[in-house]
This record gives structure tokens, sequence and C-alpha cells, in this order.
């Protein structure tokens, strides 16, 4: 598995080859960024396979610089929770580099598009990859600048408006997370995560350490957008071009939120409810407050992808309820969660592309008296919706079972009600949409656009096969091992640096 | 296949292929009538030897005793007597196909009922009974006459409700006891028991017409045809209602054994006979008239039946009987006189004697049996159960003074208002459109006057014939023989008067009715203002002081129980709907509401000020701290 | 139960089929739903049946249960302008089918399984059910068979939706609750908390009182009948909760009489008279069907539930009996409003000949059979 | 401590600017003094009193250095704050043309 820097190290070689080569012709920033994300998404497929024979951790050393027995190299270290992330996020950047193709045509600055999304794609997969602390951080930094850019790039009021406010908060986040190194390096001395694990485990939990893990909790919850941190959210996702809220929604936040916060505080400070109870019931509370006040700010949203980006927070919400209760299968149905709300947000959002391209406009009410029909987005988003909202056969249910069966194990009984009562307002937001925009039966069809329908029959197949295959295949093989990467703690530590 | 199947399947069958083959049709069903009516005799006959029992399928289980066996035969006669009259009288009818074939069923399912030897075989056929009866009410919606559509559904909500607390009983005692048999004689002495007699009486009740559950019977008379309710409310349902209500309280429970609920029975019986004669006085219309007469018949029945004293309930049993006859007697020859007149108002009629005589002499014979002039059926049955009544205080039963008033008031208030009946149609002035009016054919009149013959028969020879031959066997008691009437020798006697009066008639004064023109404050009447009925002979009655608010009660159906039933569900439907509806509509529109209201409030949050969400997110910030540091 | 489990599933799989081809029938003559959206919704709505009636999985059976849920939504949909009714039923089932889920995996973790996968869901691995539970889990049976808090969704739909619909709807959609209780609380004979049936049998009859009185209350046709299907379906469900044979197999023949009498009410509802054919009496057939007056099936059904109920004891027979009532008159009522309705579709009125008359056939044979093998 | 209490300072000075400043240039210079005082932050946890630079090749004995590593992490965050403010910079530049206003409480067409 020595090719894990290509998961960073191609879609970086992609984004300084496109400017150079696009001007030769601009169309060839398309192959190259398409064929950069079919090449990982093969990649972490064939890490699917490759990673069990393995064993549960593959650490590569940078430029050979061994771990032992002082670990002062950079290291990408490789586990299930990893190999997972990988998967989710190469799947949905192949099906939005895919959409983008046709997508692009609204846009002039085509090869700058192209840079900028293959840039993030390299700081999510670094993200998800590294097992140094500061590289961690230097990777989120690459994805959110990029992703900063990205949200302004239709260069409109609104869009200025919200990448200048995401920018603000989001860089907060970053130098909170910055300033929780710093104190980590000061504690520690090192910078792999690893060891940074053994060193903590080692040691009394004092203030210093809960500052640390406030100011960690603090900037991963603005990164991934939970109630009361998430107020860059709505504005950023509603005025992203529609593939980059699709990446934003469905592997950002994720990737750059809720895995480096499982990661760090799973896996390297060793917490778990039997420890910091008081740590996890305040994930479990905003959690709780997120997909409760979210979702019924979403019911009342008049804009298409705001209302989704609402959802979003709602979603994350979940989430966060399932790593709060912290238990087996609470921990499965998040992970799986993370899955499935990608690849169906992703989705949702997708279809707001086309949609606004149609219609001129994201208004529900304005696309409510749109005169023409446009069937066959509104099946789409209507399967996508079926599934976030958690209904079989399709993925998103089976997210849903885990975690209301982790909060009955969890004697969280309460949680399970509500966890389950809300997913009906998850249903009613998102139907807002296909009952007012889609549900129509007269006037002439629209036509479906060809990259676009592809990488939307890509993703309804995945919806629809991987919920199929869910028990049978996907929970036994990917999510119960990453599972597992995450309630094992700190013996992450100890397989990392047995290497 | 022994003659039980065939008395039933037959005449369906028959009747089917009358119903699909336009061909023959009338021969068919008549075929299937007259073989149900040789089959009815043949187990009539069986059943005056031994008692005969048979199970089909495993669950219908037939059993014939001297009882059920003499039931049977009288409505397998009425079956083919009065389908014969309706092929004639109901040539013209617009879905007579149906009609008849429905005709047919019910008069064979009528005899399943009769023949039903246990609870569940009980049920299913009343039941199907039931069915049957609302499948030919059903076409009386089409009948031109107005309120057809109400009638079908009053009677078929009494019905249907009193069959329902019919099967609860039924199946109470099914529950308790297994499948039974109707022989059993259980005490009435516990909570079961008592229970589920009182529902099997309700049921009893409807079919048979007692207060309060009678309403059906004069609402029905309103649209339908004269056979029909020769057949139906008069004859068939009174047979089967009332066979019902002895076979439960002599056979299959004792009633002697419960004090109260033969009281409960004889002021039932009291009351519907005093009630329903005197609604019967003041009705205006023939029909009507004749189904509250119906009505108050009944009542001595149950007061028969409800004695406990043998002869009572023989008297009771020979009344049904009798009452049968010559109320579809008196039905049908009112059909008649609608079969030429088209009209069942009371004052619209008159003077039909002369162009009617076979049709008025039946009806003047069974007007005298219902109204109980000896030597005829009606007053023997009615005097067997005087008798009965007066025998109760050798119980020590002293209310048997009242029950013997309204049984005698009620007979006395029956030949009034038969009085007036005869008067208007028969006698009196003729109307002129009236005068064309030939007798009837020869199937319209002759069941009509073979059932008055009946009457005649019955009532003269009452002792050898049916008292003797029917009842007394019929019933599981020792019958004391009682006073000294001898019908045969008050038949000769009443001759030998009748006699020495048309003597006196032809020898005495009287020789010619003399014509005179009438004065009206010294003006001459005019020739149409003339015609004087008889609908307002009893209006003095009405108008008397007592009974006056009684009237306006009666009229205004506050004695009609359908009212309350559909009084009470409808509260009863007010309350769920506008209650328990109304919250749960209210909670979940509420809910929706709310969450509404609940987003937008909190959408008002995302200000759109960056300083505001910098701030949220400090204080966010400030209270991780505090609460993970402290 | 005296018949066999194998029987039963094949049973309530023909009345299933029955509205089913009823419907597919109607169709061809019916512009508005002759379209693939329609007959794929049909089939998927067999399909998701056939797996309830045959699947020996709780998760199986809970994913077609919604699977039917989004069919019976989409069924409404069909007239575009239904939004709101659509969605009134979708949501209302969902909330019961998600508060179903909860309680199927708390029966999960209370029969101590400790890995999620296909197999835990097994039906044969369960043995206990607790009070709270089953009641979570009947929660979706309330909703989808339209028991007291949750009916109130189907008179909404109902009052909207178009004819074949209606039919689909009850004659097989809402059934599936129904037979969903079956499979789980009454069949497999686990270790269910007694208290739990009284639970239902109390929810049951009263909301099949109430509705019955709601019916005998409403004005317009198709919200009569709505409430009447409530009452029937509450009823049937009070048969299986008596939990002895008289009620089961009541409730089993009530299943197919209500299936065939409804859905013919709303045929005939769209029917042409043809010549020949006797137009009032078919329906009132069907209506005395329902009422429950033998010979038809209506009154196996009911006559058997009433011995049911009068088995465990007298006042229990008597609301039964107050429920029949309430049958009775409102059925009478909405026949005269039906007799005078006339459609356009000749062929609603010989799928109303035939249900009539297979109501009485099917009425003589149920009793001759019931009453033998009781 | 002096250094680190600067430190603190600095970091207030930021937040006070950002939290209370409404011009968009002024906010992104609190946003710089945020960053600067982390990164000195990080700049000041490798430094030890009286230490040598590591950078001497060959030693005779073990002698007190000051640790490199905070100096490299500090050349990338400031690398990486460049990035970040030039893009503050432009974007806010980006939104005076389109607003014709530095004022954020004016720059609200987001909301709800």
């Amino acid at each position: 598995m020595n090719y894990l820097p290509l998961f960073t190290a191609l879609p970086l070689l992609g984004a300084f080859l496109i400017p150079l080569l696009s001007k030769i012709w601009e169309r060839l920033s398309d192959i190259i960024s398409n064929v950069i994300t079919t090449l990982l998404l093969i990649l972490s497929v064939y890490s699917l396979f490759l990673l069990p024979i393995f064993g549960k951790v593959y650490v590569y050393e940078i430029g050979k610089w061994a771990i032992k027995p002082i670990p002062l190299g950079i290291v990408f270290t490789f586990d299930n929770l990893s190999l997972l992330m990988v998967l989710v996020i190469n799947l949905l950047s192949f099906a939005c580099s895919l959409y983008s193709i046709t997508y692009l045509d609204n846009y002039t600055a085509r090869w700058k598009f192209w840079t900028l999304f293959l840039l993030m794609v390299a700081g999510l997969n670094g993200v998800a990859i590294t097992g140094d602390l500061f590289n961690l951080f230097v990777f989120i930094e690459i994805s959110a600048i990029s992703s900063y850019a990205l949200v302004a790039f239709g260069v409109e009021k609104e869009d200025l408006e919200a990448s200048f406010k995401y920018q603000i908060i989001g860089e907060i986040a970053g130098l909170t997370i910055l300033l929780a190194i710093a104190l980590i390096y000061a504690k520690t001395s090192t910078l792999n995560m690893a060891d940074i694990a053994n060193t903590f485990a080692k040691e009394s939990k004092g203030p210093l350490f809960w500052f640390i893990i406030s100011l960690l909790t603090f900037g991963f919850l603005i990164k991934s957008a939970l109630f009361p941190f998430h107020f860059w959210l709505p504005d950023a996702h509603s005025q992203a071009p529609a593939p980059i809220s699709a990446m934003l929604s469905g592997i950002f936040i994720k990737v750059v939120g809720v895995y480096a916060l499982s990661r760090l505080i799973f896996n390297i400070f060793g917490l778990n409810r039997l420890n910091a109870s008081h740590y996890f019931n305040l994930l479990l509370i905003l959690g709780i407050f997120s997909i409760v006040i979210a979702g019924f700010i979403a019911l009342k949203q008049e804009n298409y992808k705001r209302l989704l980006a609402y959802s979003t927070i709602s979603q994350v919400g979940y989430i966060f309820v399932g790593l709060g209760l912290a238990n087996f299968w609470s921990i499965t149905g998040a992970l799986s969660l993370i899955f499935a709300h990608a690849l169906g947000k992703g989705l949702l959002f997708l279809t707001a592309g086309p949609v606004e391209k149609e219609a001129g406009s994201l208004d529900i009410h304005l696309l409510s008296n749109f005169k023409k029909r446009m069937s066959f987005y509104g099946i789409v988003y209507t399967l996508g919706a079926l599934s976030l909202a958690g209904i079989p056969p399709f993925l998103g249910f089976f997210p849903k079972i885990f975690l209301i069966l982790g909060a009955i194990k969890g004697k969280r009984f309460e949680v399970a009600i509500i966890l389950g009562i809300f997913s009906l307002l998850t249903l009613a937001y998102l139907l807002k949409i296909t009952n007012k925009v889609f549900t129509k039966k007269e006037g002439e069809e629209v036509k479906g656009v060809s990259s676009i329908v592809i990488s939307f029959l890509f993703l309804v197949f995945l919806i629809f096969i991987l919920g199929l295959f869910y028990l049978n295949y996907l929970e036994p093989n990917l999510i119960s091992k990453a599972t597992e990467a995450v309630i094992s703690g700190v013996e992450y530590a100890r397989l990392v640096l047995i290497k | 296949m022994s003659s039980f199947e065939l008395l039933i399947i037959l005449p369906i069958i028959l009747g089917f292929l009358g119903y699909l083959i336009s061909f023959l049709r009338n021969e068919f069903y008549f075929l299937g009538a007259i073989l149900n009516f040789y089959y009815a005799i043949r187990i009539f006959l069986i059943s005056r030897k031994i008692e005969v029992t048979r199970k089909i399928f495993n669950i219908l289980n037939f059993s014939v005793d001297k009882l059920s066996g003499f039931v049977l035969l009288f409505i397998s006669l009425f079956t083919l007597l009065i389908l014969i009259y309706s092929i004639r009288y109901l040539k013209y009818y617009e879905k007579k196909k149906e009609y008849f074939y429905y005709f047919l069923l019910i008069g064979a399912i009528g005899c399943g009922t009769v023949l039903a030897g246990d609870i569940l075989t009980l049920i299913i056929f009343w039941g199907i009974l039931l069915s049957l009866i609302s499948l030919i009410f059903g076409f009386f919606q089409y009948a031109t006459k107005e309120g057809g559509e109400f009638a079908f559904v009053k009677s078929i909500s009494i019905l249907g409700f009193s069959d329902f607390l019919l099967i609860l009983g039924l199946g109470l005692l099914f529950i308790s006891y297994g499948n039974l048999s109707f022989n059993l004689k259980l005490p009435l002495n516990n909570t079961i028991n008592i229970l589920s007699f009182i529902l099997i009486t309700i049921g009893c009740f409807a079919k048979a017409g007692a207060i309060p559950l009678h309403s059906w019977i004069p609402e029905i008379s309103k649209v339908a045809p004269a056979p029909t309710m020769a057949f139906i409310p008069a004859s068939l349902d009174k047979l089967l209602g009332i066979y019902l209500l002895l076979r439960i309280s002599y056979y299959l429970f004792d009633l002697n054994t419960n004090f109260v609920l033969k009281n409960y029975l004889m002021i039932i019986g009291s009351i519907t006979i005093l009630a329903a004669v005197l609604m019967a006085l003041i009705q205006k219309e023939v029909m009507k008239l004749l189904s509250y007469h119906t009505v108050s018949q009944v009542g001595y029945m149950v007061l028969g039946i409800g004695t406990g004293i043998p002869i009572g309930i023989a008297g009771g049993l020979f009344h049904m009987l009798n009452n049968a006859i010559y109320k579809s007697c008196l039905f049908l020859t009112a059909g008649q006189v609608e079969f030429w007149t088209k009209e069942t108002k009371i004052e619209k009629l008159g003077g039909l004697a002369p162009n009617m005589p076979i049709t008025f002499t039946s009806f003047l014979i069974s007007a005298l049996a219902i109204s109980g002039i000896p030597p005829l059926n009606g007053f023997f049955s009615k005097w067997m159960v005087y008798q009965g009544v007066i025998y109760l205080y050798k119980e020590g039963n002293y209310l048997f003074p009242l029950y013997l008033l309204s049984a005698m008031l009620g007979s006395i208030l029956t030949l009034a208002s038969f009085l007036k009946l005869t008067h208007s149609i028969f006698l009196g002035e003729r109307p002129k459109e009236y005068e064309k009016i030939k007798e009837v054919n020869f199937s319209l009149w002759f069941p009509s006057a073979l059932l008055a013959f009946l009457s005649l028969l019955f009532g003269i020879l009452a002792i050898p014939l049916p008292i003797k031959g029917l009842i007394y066997p019929s019933l599981p008691f020792r019958i004391e023989e009682f006073g000294f009437w001898q019908p045969l020798l008050a038949f000769i006697l009443i001759v030998l008067g009748v006699i020495v009066g048309f003597v006196i008639y032809l020898f005495g004064a009287v020789k010619k009715v003399e014509r005179k023109d009438i004065f009206v404050g010294g003006e001459l009447l005019k020739e149409e203002e003339r015609h004087f009925s008889g609908d307002q002979f009893y209006s003095p009655i009405k108008e008397a002081p007592l009974l006056e608010k009684g009237y306006e009660f009666g009229e205004e159906g506050s004695f009609d129980f359908y009212n309350y039933l559909t009084a009470i569900f409808s509260g009863f439907s007010l309350l769920f709907k506008e209650v328990i509806d109304y919250i749960l509509e209210l909670i979940y529109h509420q809910i929706a509401y709310f969450s509404e209201i609940f987003g937008g409030l909190l959408r008002k949050i995302q200000s759109g000020i960056l300083s505001d969400y910098l701030f949220v997110i400090f204080i966010g910030i400030i209270i991780i701290l505090l609460i993970l540091i402290l | 139960m005296i018949l066999d489990k194998n029987f039963i599933n094949q049973y309530l799989l023909f009345t299933f089929l029955l509205p089913f081809l009823a419907t597919l029938i109607y169709s061809f003559k019916d512009k508005l739903v002759r379209n693939w959206e329609f007959y794929l919704f049909l089939v998927l709505l067999i399909f998701s049946s056939y797996f309830i009636i045959f699947s020996n999985n709780l998760l199986l059976i809970y994913i077609f249960f919604e699977i039917s849920t989004l069919v019976a939504w989409r069924l409404v949909l069909i007239k575009r302008e239904n939004i709101k009714a659509g969605n009134y039923l979708l949501y209302f089932n969902f909330a019961g089918a998600v508060l179903m889920l909860i309680g199927i995996l708390l029966i999960l973790v209370e029969n101590g399984v400790e890995k999620i996968n296909f197999s835990a869901f097994n039906l044969e691995n369960l043995y206990n059910i607790s009070l709270i539970s089953g009641i979570l889990l009947s929660f979706g049976i309330f909703t989808k068979s339209a028991i007291i808090p949750f009916y109130s969704w189907l008179p909404v739909v109902y009052e909207v939706s178009p004819v074949p619909v209606i039919a689909l709807l009850c004659g097989i959609a809402e059934n599936l609750g129904l037979v969903i209780f079956y499979k789980i609380f009454i069949a497999p004979l686990l270790n269910v908390e007694s208290s739990f049936y009284y639970f239902i049998i109390i929810l049951a009859i009263f909301t099949s009182i109430i509705a019955g009185g709601i019916a005998y209350f409403e004005k317009k046709l198709k919200r009569i009948l709505a409430y009447s299907t409530i009452s029937q379906l509450s009823l049937i469900l009070y048969g299986l909760a008596l939990k002895n044979d008289y009620g089961i197999l009541g409730a089993l023949v009530l299943i197919l009489s209500h299936a065939l009498a409804k859905s013919g009410l709303f045929f005939r509802m769209e029917a042409k008279e043809a010549v020949g054919v006797g137009f009032g009496y078919t329906l009132l057939f069907l209506s005395l069907s329902l009422i429950g007056i033998p010979p038809f099936l209506g009154f196996v059904g009911k006559i058997l539930i009433i011995i049911g109920s009068l088995k465990i004891n007298i006042f229990l027979g008597m609301l039964t009996i107050i429920s029949s009532l309430f049958t009775l008159l409102y059925t009478l009522k909405f026949y005269l409003i039906l007799k005078k309705e006339k459609g356009e579709n000749i062929i609603a009125n010989f799928i109303v000949y035939l249900f009539a008359i297979l109501l009485l056939i099917f009425g003589v044979i149920f009793l001759i059979y019931s009453f033998k093998i009781l | 401590m002096l250094p680190y209490l600067g430190c603190i300072i600095l970091f207030l000075i930021g937040i006070y600017a950002i939290l209370t400043k409404r011009n968009l240039i002024k906010i992104a210079i609190g946003f710089c003094l945020l960053e600067y005082s982390v990164n000195l932050f990080f700049a000041f946890i490798g430094y030890k009193k009286d230490a040598l630079a590591p950078i001497y090749a060959n030693l005779s004995q073990a002698r007190n250095f000051v640790d490199p590593i905070p100096q490299a992490l500090v050349l990338t965050a400031i690398v990486i704050g460049l990035g970040t403010t030039a893009l503050l910079l432009s974007v806010a530049l980006r939104i005076y043309e389109k607003y014709k206003t530095f004022d954020i409480k004016e720059i609200k067409r987001l909301k709800e």
C-alpha cells in the first residue's frame, strides 16, 4: 500500500498541472481532474480490499523517516476509519467532478474551479490519512482555503458575503486548532499523533488537558457546524456552486469536523464514556439541539439550497448524537450516517444545479410556479430525500437503526424517541421541495443533461445498492471495522507504533 | 336428501330458475311454493308422530317437534297463498322478477328458521331472514309512494338492532353452555340466563312488532304493497317472533321460574294491546290502521305467553295462528280494494260492498274475528288468554286485573275501529268514480276467501280442529279442561238468532230505505259534499282530555323507538365527532402549526450580522470551557 | 391456532389479490390511473404485501411496510393536487413506522441480540416482548390500520383520492398493519405481556365504536366510508387481539369480507349501470355484508368475533354489538346516498357485481367451514 | 511569563477587533492579530533560556538546544496565514466593489 501519498499527491499534481495545461486547451482541465478523481476512486476502492491484508493500520513513513524509536518523521496512517473517509471523499468527488463537466458551462473560469476543487480534494484526503498533528492542521487549511475561494466562485454579492463570513468564522476555528496544537506540543514535545496518545496516556488529566480538549472541540465544532456554531454554514453552502455545496455539505464538514474530532478525542486523548461522560453528554446535548433547531428552521426555509443547508446542520446533529452516545452501535450509526449523508445530501445539492439553470432561481415559491416539468430531477431528488429521512430500503435507513439501537443500549430512551420522531421533521422539510417544486403533471418536460445525469444515476445507484447490501457487506467489511477503530481508543497508538 | 333440505332448497332453486328464465317464470315460482308446502305437510305429518333431528354440513342442525311442525305448516301455507295473490297483484310491478324470488326465499328461509334445532342454526337463519327482508324492503324505495327510503331505513334499523341484540343473547348462551338445542328448560335464575332471555325477547318483539319495537310496521305499511304487508308483518313475522318467544320461554328456559320476567312480558303485552289499538283508532289510512292492529294483536300473544298458565300460553299460541289468518286476510282484502281504487285513504273510500261481495264477506269475517266476536276464532283465543290472565290470581299475581282490563278494553276498541273501517270502505256513500268497480279475479279473492273461511272454521270447530289437533299437542303442558264454552252450540244459537232477525226483517215494518235530502243550516247539502266517511268517527276520543296529550305524543313519534334509537346514537356520534375527532384534529393541526411558528421564530437567530454570530460563538466556547474544565 | 400458519399466509395473499386484480382491470377504463406510475406502484404494493405476509424477518417486514407506505403516498399523489392529503398520510404513517422501528429495536435489545445482522431480526430468535416495546411496535400498526389516536389521516386521504386508489388502500395497504400484528403478536406464540393485549383490545373496540359513531354523523359519502373503514379495521384488530380461535378466525374472515365489501362500495361510486344486472341489489348485498347479516361473508367474521369477545367477558360482547349497531346505522345511511350515485366506468359495475356474488358464495362456504373446524 | 502575557493581550485585542469593529478591513486586521498571537505563542514554546540554536553539527557534550520544530511549524503557519489573509482581503475588496461599503452590518443579504 505504498501508494498512500498518492491520495494527496495526485490531486495536488493535478492542481498544479491544470493552470499550465489549460492554456493549451481549456477542456483539458476537465479531463485531467476527472481522470484524477477516477484514479482516486479506484485507489480507495482498491484499498478497501487491500487494507485487511496489512492488518488494521498501515503506516507510511514519508521520506523513510522511521518512526521508531523516536517518532520524528511525518507519517501517513491508514486505518479502517481513514479508509471509510477516503472512500466517501472519493466517491463524492468523483460524482461531483463528473457533474461539473456540464455544470461548468455556466461559468467562465473553468481551470480555476478545477484547481481549487482538486486542492480541496487533496486537503480532504490528507486530513483523512495523516498521522501527524500539524499536518492535519495544514491539510485542514488547504481544503478550507480552497473552499473559501470556491464559495465565492460566483462572485455575486451574496457569494462574497457568504465567503467572507465563512472565512472569518472558519479561520477562528483554524486558529483555535492551531493554538491547541501548540499547547499539545508544549505538553508533549511531539507531533506524531500516536506518540501524543502514548504521552497523554501516562499523564493525569489536569485542567490544561481539558483546556486543550475544549479548544479542539470548539474548533472542530465550528468546522462541523454544530449548533450554536453553525452560522456560517447556511450562507456558505447555499451560495457555493452546486457541486461545491455538495462537496462541502457531503464530506467537507464531516472530514474536517467530525472525522478529525473523533480521531483526536477517541484515538489520541483516549476519551470514552467511562472517563469523560460529561464531555460526551455535551456532544449529545448539542447534537440534539442541532437536530431540533435546525430541523425547525429548515421547515420554514424558502430557498432550495438554504433548506438543504439547514438540513445538513440537523443531520450533523444526528452524527454528534451518535458520537455523544459513544457506544459501538451509536458510533456505527454515526459513521454510516456520514456515508449515507454524504451520498444523499450530495445528490440533493447536485439537483439544485440543473434546477437553478432551468428556472433561473432557487426560491421555492418561484419554483412552484415554474411552468416546466422536471420529473427526472424530481425522482432523483425524492429518492435522495427518502434516503436521508431514513426510509428503507435506501442507505439512509441503516444509520437510523444503529443510532436508535445505540440510544437504547445506552439506556437513553428519550434520545431514541427524539431521534425517531425528528426524522419525521427531516422528511417533512425535504419533501417540501418535492411537493412544491417537482410535483407537477402538466408542462413541457425538461431534458436531462449528459454528465449530470450520469453522476445522478451513479449516486442513486449507490444509495440503492449500498442500502441493499448494507447489512451483508458494507457494515461488516467497512463500517463496523471503522467503528472498532474508533471505539478501541488509544489502541490506535499501539498499532501505529508497533511498526 | 330428506324433506328438510328439500323444503328449503327446492324453492330456492326453482325461484332462481324463475329469476333466470323469463319463460314459465310464474309457474316456477308457483311450483316452488307448492313443493315447499308439500314438504311442509310431510314434515308436519312426521312431527305428529316423532321428533326428528337432522344435521347438515355439521353446522346446520334441524329438528322438528309438534310445535315447529304446525308453525312450519302455516308459514308454508301463507307463502303459497300470498304468492298466488301477489303474482296477479303485482303483475305490472317494475321489479317483480327479483321481488318474487326474494318472496319465495323468505318463505323457504322462514321455514328453515322454524326448523332450526340449535342456537347457531337459529342465528344464521334469523339473520338470513333479516337480509332477505331488507332486500325485499329495498324495493319500496322504488315505489312511487313517498317515504320509501325512510321506511326501508327505519324498518331495517329496528330489525337489525333487535337482531344484533338477539345474536348477542344467543351468543351468550352459546358461550356459556355450548351449542344448545331448544329443549332444556334452563331455570331463569342466574345473570347470564336472564340477560340472554331479555336480549332474545327483544329480537322477538321487534320481529313480531310489540311495543316499543313496533314502529317499523306502520312506517312500512305506507309504502309496501298489500301482499307484502300480509306476508311479512302480518303472518310470517308474527309466526316467527311469537314462535321464538314461546320457544325460549318454555322450552329453552323456564319462564315460570322467574316471576319478574313474566310480569315484564305481560306488561309489554298489555301496553302493546292498548297503545296500538288507541293509535289504530284514529288512523286515516287503511294500511296504517291495519298495521297498528297488527301491533295491537301481538299484545295478546305476549300477554298469553307471559302468564305462564298453560291455558294462557295455549291462548297466546292460538291467537298467533288466528291473527296470522285474519290479519293477512284483512291486508289482502284491503289490497283488493286498493287494486281497483288505487286508494288507501279512508275518507276517499266507501260503499264498495255491492261491487265486491266476496271481498266484503272475507273482510267482514276477518274484521269480526279480530274484534273477538264469537264464534269466530279471534274470540276463542282471546278468551283463552283472558282465562290465563284470570288464573294469575292463583299464583298471587295481583296485577292481573290491569292486564285483563287492558286486554278487554283493547278488544272493544278493536271492534270500534273495525266498525269504522268496515263502514268507511264497504258501507256508506259510494263515491261516483267507484261505481264501475267489479269483483277482483279468482287468484286475488281466493286466498283471502280461503283465509276467511279458515277463520270461520277455526272459530266454529275450535276445539276439535285447532285446539286439540294443533295447539295442545304442541305445548309441553297438561292443559286443564276449561269453562263451558261450546263454540258449535254458540254458532248454532247465533245462526238461529240471525235467522230470526232476518225473518223479522222480512215480515216486519222495516221495508225500504227512504232517501231524503240533507239540510245543513237550512241549506241543501250539495251532492259531492254528501259523502260521509268514517274517518271522523272517533275524533272525540282523540280530543278527550286525557288522551289528547298521548295522541299528540304519538303523532310526533314520541313512542317511536326508532327516534330514540337514532337520537341516542346521534348523540353519541355528535359526542365522538365533536369531541374526540375534534380534539385529535386539533392536536395534529396544532403540532403542524407549532412547528411552523417555532421554525419562524428560530430562523430569526440567523440575523445576517457577523458580529452577532461571533458573539454567540464566543459565548459557546466560554460555556464549553466552563463545562469541561470545571 | 387451529389453522396451519402456511395456509393463513396463503389466504391473506388471496385476500389481497382480489382488490389488486379488480383495480388492475378497472384501471383499463380510467384515464386518470392508466399510466406507468400507477402500474408500477400497484405492482410494488402487491410485491411488498407478499413479502410482509411471507417474510419471517422483522427487518424485512419493516422495510416492506415502509415501502407500502411510500407506495400509498405516491398512489394518493396520482392526482397531483392531493399533496396535502398525501403528506398527511405519509407523515402519520412515517411517524408510526419510526416508533415501530424503536419498538423492534427495543425487542431486539430485550432479547439480548448482540450482533446486528439480517438474521438477528428473525422472528424465531425472539422470545419475549415487554409491554412498552409491544406498544411502541404497535404504533406502526395503529397508524397503518387507523386506530385511535392515529386515524385522522384516513378520512382526509379518502375524501380526495380517486376510487381505484382508495380500493387499493382499503383492500391492501391498510390491512398490512393487521397482517403484521398477526405475524408478530398472534402467530408465533411469543411471550408477550398479557396486559398488552388488553390495551389493544380496549383501544381497538373503542376506536371501532367511535369511528362508527363519527361515520353516522358525517355527511359526505367518502368520509362516511372512510370512518367506516376505520371502524371495521379496528374491529378486525380487536378480533385478533382477543387471541382465541373464534376471534382470530373471525378477524381473518373479516379481512376478506371488508376488503371485498368496502372496495366494492368504492367501485360502485364509479359504476355505470349495465343492462340486466341488479344494480341496486348488488349494492345492498355489499351493505348487508358490511353490516354483518347472514348469509354474507361479513356475518361469519362478526359472529365469530362476537363469540370470541363473549368468551372473554359479557361487557366486551356488548361493546362489539354496539359497534355493529353503529355499522348498521351508518351503512343504511350511506346506502341511500350511494344508491343515487352513478359513474362512468362500465368495468366497475362488473367488479361490484362480482364482489357481491363472491361475498355471498364465500359467506356460505366460510360459514360451513369455520364452524366445522372450530 | 511576560511574553506569554503579551501573547494573550495580542489575542484579546484581536478578538476585540473582530467582535466590535464594523469595518471589514479592521476585522481582517483583528484576525491577523489573532493569528500573530497564536504564531507568537507557538514560537515561544520552542524557546529555552540560555539555549543554543540547533545548528551545530558536532558537539562533544550534551548542550541545551532551542527546539527547532516550532519554528518550522510557525513558518508554515505564517504561510497559511498569508494565504488566508490575502484571500480575506481580496474578498473584502470585491465586497466593497459590489456593496460600496465596508460596514459589516450593511452586508446582510443572507439571513434567516
